[in-house]
C-alpha cells in the first residue's frame, strides 16, 4: 500500500493574549492510499487543528507551524508549498468537509454556483460542462431532483442535505485525501447514519483515503480501518480497529472506551470515569499529559515523556507501563 | 413581503404624526409674536383688522389645537402654508432650493461610497497590518474633525492664502458655467464626504472583518481558491450589504442637508434656508423643513430595508 | 511482546522512579484569576494609540481644571496688544479682543467637557432606562418606546435646538439637556437590542425559573452583562456631545461670548480668519484632539470589556 | 363505544395497578403551539399525554424538532400549554397562584444545556449558587447563605474557594456543576435535566451522570432527563418516552426498549446508533428510513410518521393513532397494533 500522506513531528502553538497555547505538540501518522483512519479524542486534544494544518488552512498570524514538522504528501512536502502549489493542492488533491454545513457554505450564493466554484478553479472552464458535472454530483449524493435544487440557497436546506451539498464540495475533483472535521456531530442520529454510508459508498467508489475527526467511538467502529487516538496535543496509541477496541493499551484510550454507555448491554455497573479535566495547553505538564487522570500513574510519567511501544504490526502506544522496570507493578492481566 | 410592506408604512405615518405633534408644540409655546418683523420701529402703522387679516393668512389665529390643525389638513394634500418672512409659498421656496442641496449632498454621498468601499475592504483584509492602521488613522480623524471648523481651516487655506478656490456660495454672479458651480461645490463636498467616508469605512471595514473570519471562507479556502478571488467572489457582496443600510440612512441628509457646512460655506441651500427660517421665527418654513426631511429619512430607511430583502435571500421570504 | 521502537535518555532513567503513586485527588484547580482590570491593562499597553490618547486626555483635563492658576483674567480685554503673536507672556498669542488665548482655551475646555460629560450621563441614564423597559416588556410598550426613538432620530436635531433656544435661556444646564435630548435614543437602541438577547440567554430563564423577580433579573443579570456596551456608548455619546456643543456655540446658541468655550471662541475668530488664523486654529485643534481620544479609547474599551472580540 | 371512552377505561385500569407508587406530575393532552411570521403556526407539542412516578427518571429521546424540550419546559411552567393540562401534585400549574406559585417554582427546577451560556459570566460563583435561596429567603444572613453555598460547592464536587471566582474561569465540566448546585440549592422534589451532558465531552460526561445518579439518592428526587443521545438516557432512565414532530410515539421502560421496541420509529432510531463495538457494527443491519422530516408546521393529517413508514396502512393517513397500552408498562401509538388490544 502506497502511502499518501505521512506527517512528521508536526508541532502547532497558536499566540493569543493569555500567552501561547501549544495545540499539537509533535504528532505523526501516516495515512495510505484508500484507506480510512479515524482520529479520535477529546475536544482540546489538536485534532481538528491537525487537520486544517495537513489541509493548510490554519492562518499564521495567531497560529504558527513550529520548525522540524513535516507534512508529506504524495512525496512533495506541503509545509514548503507556494500560493499556486496550494491552490492545486487544496481541493485537487486534498478535500475537507466541516461540520455546521450552515455556515459553511456562502449563505448569499446558490448552491449550484458554489459547487460550481470548484469544479472552474481546477479546470473545467466550460459553463456546460460545469453544469452537468455539478448536476451530476448533486445526483451523486442523493440530493433529490437537482436541476432545480441547483438554484436554490443553503438556509433553504435540512441540515442533513447541507451536509450533503459540503460532501459534493468535496469530492468534486476527486480528491485523493477526504478529510471529514466531526461531519455528523450537528446531526440526529438517523441523518448521520446516511451520511456515514454515503461517505464510505463515494470513499470506495473513488478509492480516496478518508481521515474521519470525531470523538464519537459508535463513528469510528462504524467507519474505521485504522484508529488514531490523541490527547492533549499527542497521539498516544495507534492501531488497526480490532487493536484499540479489543487489545487495548494505553489507559487513556481504555478509560475512554468504558465511560461510554453501551446500548446493547444492560450492565447495571456505573460507567467508568476518569476523574479531574484535560490539562490547559498553556503551559503542558511535563511528561506524560495524562498522568495526572491515569490510574496507573507512576513518578517517572510526571517527569519523562513516555516512549513508544509497539504490540503487533502497526498497533503502538506511549505509555512507561510497558517499559521493563515497570514489569510486575501492575496485577491485572492484560488480554 | 405584503403584510411587512404595511406595517412598516403605518409606523411611518405613526412616527412623522409624532414628529409634527413635537415640533408645533415646541414652535408654538416659544415666547415673542411670530409677527414682530411686521411691527419694527419705522414701519407702516398695521390697523388691528389688517392684522388679524394677517394672521388669518398665515393661519396663525385660534387656540394651538386649531392652528394645528389647520395646518396638518393643508399640509395633507400639499399645501405647507406661506412663509411669514417673505409670504411666498413654503413649498416653492424648498423645492426651489433642492437640487442646490441634493446636488451637494449626491456629490459627496457618491464620493464617500466611491473612497470608503475599496478602503473598508483592504482595511478589513490586511486586519492590524500597516494598511490597517493607516486607513483606521484617516477614519479616526474624519469622525474627530468638526464638520465647520474643517470647513474653515478650508476656506482659510484654499481661498484665502491660495485664492485657487471660492470661499462661498454656488456661483460668481454672472458666470454660469458648470465648472463654476464645481470650483463653488469642492470644499463643501469635501467637508461633508470626509465625515461620510469616515462612517462608511468604519462599518464596511468591521464588517469585512467578520466575514473574513466566517467559516464559508474556510470552505473557499478549501476549494482552492485564491485570497483575492475570495474577497472580490464571496467576501464583497456579503460586506455590500450594510452599505445599503448605511445609504439609506443618510438619504435625509438629501433633504436637511447639512445645516453647518451650507451656512460655512453659505451654499443657498435648504439648509441655509432653514436656519433664517429660524432666525426670525417663520414656523410654517421650520414645520415644512422639519417634516420633509422626516420623510426622507423614513423612506430612506424603508428602501434601503427592501433593497437589503433582494439583496439578502435569507431575508426575502422570511418578512417578519 | 512489547518492543521499544523510540529511543529514551537512559540517563534520566533510574528504577526508584518505576513506583506507583497516587495522585491526590485534586479537583482539578482553575488557572489564576484574570479580572477585568488585567483585561483591561492588556489591551492598554497593546494599543499603543490607545495609551497615548489616554494621556493626552488625562493632560488635557487636568490643564483644564487648574484653568485658574493661568495669570491671565479670560474676559479681561486689553486692546492695546489685540491678535498680538505668541509671545513670552502670551503662549498662544491673543484674541481678537486681546484676551489672552491659552486662557481662554483652557476655560473653554472646562466648559466643553463638563457639557460633554453630563449630558451624556443623562443620555445614558435616560437611554438605559428606557431601553431595557421597551427591550424587557416587549409588546406595545416595546413599540410605543421604539416609535418615540424613531422619531428623535429623524428629526433635525440641530433645526430644533436652535429653536428651542428661542425659548428657553441659554445656560449650562439647558445646553446638557439640549444635547442629552437627541443623543439618549442612539444609547436607548444599543440598550434594547442588548437586553433583547440577554433576556433570551438561558442564565435569565434560570434566574426565572428559581422564582427570582422581575427587578432582581433586570439589576442582577441583564444590566450587569451590558455594561461593556454602555461604557462603549457612553464615551462616543462624549465625542459627539463635545462635537455637538462647538457646532451650537460656533453658531452662536450654545455658550454665548464672551463667555468662552471651544465654539464660542471659533465664532469669535471666523470674522478675523484672514488676519490672524490661528485664532480659527487653536480652538479647533482641541476640540479634534479631545473628541478623536475619546473615540479612540472607546473602541480599545470595547475591545478589553468584551472578551469574544479578542 | 367510541374511541374516547375506550381511552379512559384504560387510563383507570393503570390507576390501580401503580396505585401505591405516588404520580408526581400528570400531562394530559398537552399542546404547545408557536405562532410565527405570516400564518403558519409551528405545532412544537401536539397532544402529548404521560405521567411521571416519584423517584423514577423519566427520559425523554427524540431527534431534534421532535419537541422533547418545549414539552418539558411546558412541564415546569416556563412557557404557557396552548391546551391541555399539567397537574404537579393534583394541582393545575396554570392555575397556581401567590403562596403556591412561589413553592411550585422552589419545588421545579431545571439543569440547561449548554454550560457557557446557562451560567451569569458577571456574577460569582457563589452568588449563582444561592440566587434560588435570596429569591426564597431560605437563610436569614449573610454567613448562612456563604456557609450553604460552600456545602453545595462540596457537595457537586467543586473547592469551596471557588466561591467567590467568575465563571469564564471553569471548564464545561465544572460549570454544569455548578448549574446543578444552582438547582438544587432550593431543595426541589422535580428537575427537568435539559440535554445536559450532549455539550461535554464523553469523559465529562459520565462524571456528570454519575453525580446526578448520587444526588438523585440522595435527595429522593425525580428526574426528567432529556437527550437526543440515546444509548445515556438508557442507561440513566427507568421509563423512556420516544417523542416524534410533537407526539409521543412509545412509552416503555429501559429494558425492553433495547430488546423489544414497538414502534416502526424506535426500531430505525435504535438501528442508526452507532455501536462502539466493531465486530457487533459490522453484523447489525440498518433500517434505513426514506423520505425527510415534514415540517412542523404542517405535519401530515394522520400518523406523524407516515411519510417514512415502510408498514404503513391505510387507516395510518386517515386518523392519527392513539397512545395505547399494548403490553405491562409499554405502550406505543401506531395503528400496527390495533388488534391487540
Amino acid at each position: 500500500m502506497k502511502k499518501l500522506l505521512e506527517v512528521k513531528n508536526l508541532r502547532v502553538s497558536f499566540h493569543s493574549y493569555s500567552g501561547e497555547v501549544e495545540a499539537v505538540r509533535g504528532v505523526s501518522f501516516h495515512v495510505n492510499e484508500g484507506e480510512s483512519v479515524a482520529i479520535v479524542g477529546e475536544s482540546g486534544c489538536g485534532k481538528s487543528v491537525t487537520a486544517r494544518t495537513v489541509m493548510g488552512l490554519t492562518q499564521c498570524p495567531p497560529g504558527e507551524i513550529k520548525e522540524g514538522s513535516e507534512i508529506i504528501f504524495d512525496g512533495r512536502d506541503i509545509t514548503k508549498f507556494s500560493e499556486k502549489e496550494w491552490q492545486r493542492y487544496r481541493g485537487g488533491d486534498c478535500a475537507i468537509i466541516f461540520q455546521d454545513a450552515l455556515a459553511a457554505l456562502n449563505p448569499t450564493l446558490t448552491v449550484g454556483h458554489q459547487i460550481e466554484e470548484k469544479l472552474k478553479l481546477h479546470g473545467i472552464k466550460d459553463k456546460k460542462e460545469a453544469y452537468s458535472e455539478t448536476v451530476r454530483l448533486l445526483t451523486a449524493v442523493g440530493i433529490p431532483n437537482p436541476e432545480k435544487r441547483y438554484k436554490a440557497y443553503p438556509h433553504e436546506f435540512s441540515g442533513g442535505m447541507r451536509q450533503r451539498i459540503m460532501i459534493a464540495i468535496a469530492i468534486a475533483c476527486n480528491p485523493g485525501l477526504l478529510i471529514a472535521d466531526e461531519p455528523t456531530t450537528a446531526l440526529d442520529v438517523t441523518i448521520q447514519a446516511d451520511i456515514i454510508d454515503l461517505i464510505k459508498e463515494l470513499v470506495k467508489e473513488h478509492n480516496t483515503a478518508v481521515i474521519m475527526i470525531t470523538h464519537d467511538l459508535g463513528v469510528v467502529a462504524d467507519m474505521a480501518e485504522r484508529i488514531i487516538v490523541m490527547y492533549a496535543g499527542k497521539v498516544v496509541e495507534e492501531g488497526s480497529s480490532e487493536d484499540i477496541f479489543y487489545k487495548t493499551k494505553h489507559p487513556y484510550t481504555r478509560a475512554l472506551l468504558n465511560s461510554v454507555p453501551r446500548l446493547d448491554l444492560d450492565e447495571e455497573k456505573e460507567l467508568e470515569f476518569i476523574e479531574g479535566a484535560p490539562p490547559d495547553m498553556t503551559d503542558p505538564p511535563k511528561g506524560c499529559a495524562f498522568a495526572g487522570r491515569c490510574p496507573y500513574c507512576m513518578e517517572i510519567c510526571t517527569k519523562e515523556e513516555p516512549p513508544c511501544y509497539e504490540f503487533n504490526e502497526g498497533h503502538t502506544a506511549h505509555c512507561w507501563k510497558y517499559h521493563e522496570y515497570a514489569e510486575g507493578l501492575f496485577g491485572e492481566v492484560e488480554e | 413581503m405584503k403584510s411587512f410592506v404595511f406595517k412598516r408604512t403605518v409606523q411611518m405615518i405613526f412616527v412623522l404624526f409624532l414628529v409634527s405633534v413635537f415640533s408645533f408644540g415646541i414652535i408654538h409655546f416659544s415666547p415673542g409674536d411670530p409677527l414682530a418683523m411686521y411691527k419694527q420701529p419705522g414701519m407702516h402703522k398695521m390697523t388691528v383688522e389688517q392684522e388679524e387679516a394677517l394672521k388669518e393668512e398665515l393661519g396663525l389665529n385660534g387656540t394651538v389645537t386649531d392652528q394645528y390643525i389647520g395646518w396638518a389638513k393643508k399640509t395633507l394634500n400639499g399645501d405647507l402654508g406661506t412663509s411669514i418672512s417673505n409670504r411666498l409659498p413654503v413649498k416653492d421656496q424648498i423645492f426651489e432650493r433642492i437640487p442646490a442641496t441634493a446636488g451637494l449632498m449626491a456629490a459627496s454621498l457618491v464620493i464617500s461610497i466611491v473612497c470608503a468601499v475599496p478602503l473598508g475592504l483592504i482595511a478589513g483584509m490586511y486586519n492590524n497590518k500597516w494598511q490597517d492602521n493607516l486607513i483606521s488613522t484617516f477614519t479616526y480623524f474624519g469622525i474627530s474633525i468638526p464638520a465647520f471648523w474643517f470647513g474653515i481651516v478650508l476656506i482659510i487655506l484654499f481661498s484665502l492664502k491660495l485664492n485657487i478656490l471660492p470661499s462661498g456660495g454656488m456661483r460668481t454672479i454672472g458666470v454660469d458655467s458648470t465648472w463654476d458651480l464645481i470650483k463653488h461645490g469642492i470644499l463643501p463636498a469635501l467637508v461633508l464626504s470626509v465625515n461620510n467616508t469616515a462612517v462608511f469605512v468604519r462599518y464596511i471595514r468591521a464588517n469585512t472583518i467578520t466575514q473574513m473570519k466566517e467559516e464559508y471562507v474556510m470552505t473557499a479556502k478549501s476549494k482552492g481558491a485564491s485570497g483575492t478571488g475570495i474577497l472580490f467572489y464571496h467576501v464583497l457582496k456579503n460586506c455590500m450589504l450594510p452599505v445599503i443600510t448605511l445609504v439609506g440612512s443618510r438619504f435625509g441628509m438629501f433633504i436637511t442637508g447639512s445645516f453647518v457646512v451650507e451656512s460655512v460655506f453659505s451654499w443657498p441651500g435648504i439648509g441655509q434656508l432653514g436656519m433664517s427660517a429660524v432666525n426670525n421665527r417663520d414656523y410654517p418654513m421650520i414645520m415644512g423643513i422639519t417634516m420633509l426631511s422626516c420623510i426622507a429619512l423614513l423612506l430612506g430607511n424603508f428602501l434601503a430595508d427592501i433593497l437589503y430583502g433582494f439583496a439578502d435571500p435569507r431575508i426575502k421570504q422570511g418578512k417578519e | 511482546m512489547a518492543r521499544l521502537i523510540s529511543e529514551i535518555n537512559k540517563a534520566a532513567l533510574n528504577r526508584e522512579l518505576f513506583r506507583r503513586i497516587t495522585r491526590e485527588k485534586v479537583n482539578q484547580d482553575i488557572g489564576p484569576e484574570r479580572t477585568t482590570w488585567q483585561n483591561l491593562k492588556a489591551v492598554f499597553l497593546s494599543n499603543k494609540a490607545a495609551l497615548c490618547c489616554l494621556i493626552i486626555l488625562v493632560i488635557i483635563i487636568i490643564a483644564s481644571l487648574c484653568a485658574p492658576l493661568s495669570p491671565y483674567d479670560p474676559d479681561e480685554m486689553d486692546l492695546v496688544n489685540k491678535m498680538a503673536a505668541p509671545s513670552a507672556e502670551h503662549i498662544l498669542g491673543t484674541d481678537e479682543m486681546g484676551r489672552d488665548e491659552l486662557t481662554r482655551v483652557l476655560y473653554g475646555g472646562r466648559v466643553s467637557l463638563l457639557v460633554g460629560v453630563l449630558s451624556m450621563l443623562v443620555s445614558v441614564i435616560v437611554g438605559v432606562f428606557l431601553g431595557t423597559v421597551s427591550g424587557y416588556c416587549g409588546g406595545k410598550t416595546d413599540v410605543i418606546l421604539m416609535r418615540i426613538v424613531d422619531m428623535f432620530q429623524s428629526v433635525p436635531s440641530l433645526l430644533l435646538i436652535i429653536v428651542i433656544y428661542s425659548i428657553v435661556p441659554p445656560t449650562m444646564t439647558t445646553l446638557v439637556f439640549m444635547l442629552a435630548m437627541f443623543s439618549w435614543p442612539s444609547v436607548a437602541r444599543i440598550v434594547r437590542a442588548q437586553t433583547l438577547t440577554v433576556k433570551e440567554r438561558d442564565y435569565v430563564l434560570a434566574a426565572k425559573t428559581l422564582g427570582v423577580s422581575h427587578h432582581i433579573i433586570i439589576i442582577k443579570h441583564i444590566i450587569p452583562n451590558m455594561t461593556s456596551q454602555i461604557i462603549v456608548a457612553a464615551s462616543l455619546a462624549i465625542a459627539n456631545a463635545i462635537l455637538d456643543e462647538s457646532t451650537l456655540s460656533f453658531l452662536g446658541y450654545g455658550v454665548q461670548l464672551p463667555k468662552s468655550s471651544w465654539g464660542s471662541m471659533l465664532q469669535g475668530a471666523q470674522q478675523w480668519m484672514l488676519y490672524d488664523p490661528l485664532l480659527a486654529l487653536v480652538p479647533g485643534i482641541f476640540i479634534l484632539l479631545t473628541v478623536l481620544c475619546f473615540n479612540i479609547i472607546g473602541d480599545a474599551l470595547q475591545q478589553a470589556l468584551d472578551p469574544k472580540l479578542n | 363505544m367510541d374511541r374516547g371512552e375506550i381511552k379512559d377505561k384504560e387510563r383507570t385500569k393503570d390507576k390501580e395497578e401503580v396505585k401505591d407508587r405516588e404520580k408526581i406530575l400528570e400531562v394530559k393532552h398537552l399542546k404547545k403551539y408557536f405562532k410565527q411570521s405570516g400564518k403558519s403556526v409551528l405545532k412544537a407539542v401536539d397532544d402529548v399525554s404521560f405521567d411521571v412516578y416519584k423517584g423514577e427518571t423519566v427520559g425523554i429521546v427524540g431527534e431534534s424538532g421532535c419537541g422533547k424540550t418545549t414539552c418539558a419546559r411546558t412541564c415546569i411552567g416556563m412557557y404557557p400549554a396552548t391546551s391541555g393540562e399539567v397537574i404537579y401534585k393534583g394541582k393545575d400549574i396554570s392555575k397556581l397562584r401567590g403562596a403556591e406559585k412561589r413553592s411550585f417554582t422552589k419545588e421545579v427546577q431545571i439543569i440547561f444545556q449548554d454550560p457557557y451560556s446557562s451560567l451569569d459570566p458577571k456574577m460569582r460563583v457563589g452568588d449563582i449558587i444561592c440566587e434560588g435561596l435570596r429569591a426564597h429567603k431560605m437563610c436569614k444572613s449573610k454567613e448562612e447563605y456563604n456557609k450553604r453555598a460552600v456545602e453545595l460547592l462540596e457537595m457537586v464536587g467543586l473547592n469551596p474557594e471557588h466561591a467567590n471566582r467568575y465563571v469564564h474561569e471553569f471548564s464545561g465540566g465544572q460549570r454544569q456543576r455548578i448549574g446543578i448546585a444552582r438547582a438544587l440549592a432550593v431543595e426541589p422534589d422535580f428537575v427537568v435535566c435539559d440535554e445536559p451532558i450532549s455539550a461535554l465531552d464523553v469523559s465529562i460526561q459520565a462524571q456528570i451522570v454519575n453525580l446526578l445518579s448520587k444526588l438523585k439518592r440522595e435527595k429522593e428526587l425525580t428526574f426528567m432527563f432529556i437527550a437526543h443521545d440515546l444509548s445515556m438516557v438508557k442507561y440513566v432512565s427507568d421509563r423512556i418516552i420516544v417523542m416524534y414532530l410533537g407526539t409521543i410515539a412509545e412509552i416503555t421502560d429501559s429494558k425492553s426498549l433495547y430488546s423489544d421496541p414497538k414502534h416502526p420509529y424506535t426500531k430505525a432510531l435504535l438501528s442508526a446508533i452507532p455501536i462502539p463495538d466493531p465486530k457487533v457494527e459490522k453484523e447489525r443491519e440498518r433500517i434505513k428510513l426514506q423520505g425527510e422530516l415534514p415540517s412542523p408546521t404542517d405535519p401530515p393529517k394522520g400518523c406523524r410518521f407516515i411519510n417514512r413508514c415502510k408498514f404503513a396502512k391505510e387507516i395510518c393517513a386517515r386518523e392519527m393513532p392513539q397512545l395505547r397500552e399494548v403490553e405491562k408498562g409499554h405502550s406505543v401509538a401506531c395503528h400496527l397494533y390495533d388488534e391487540q388490544i
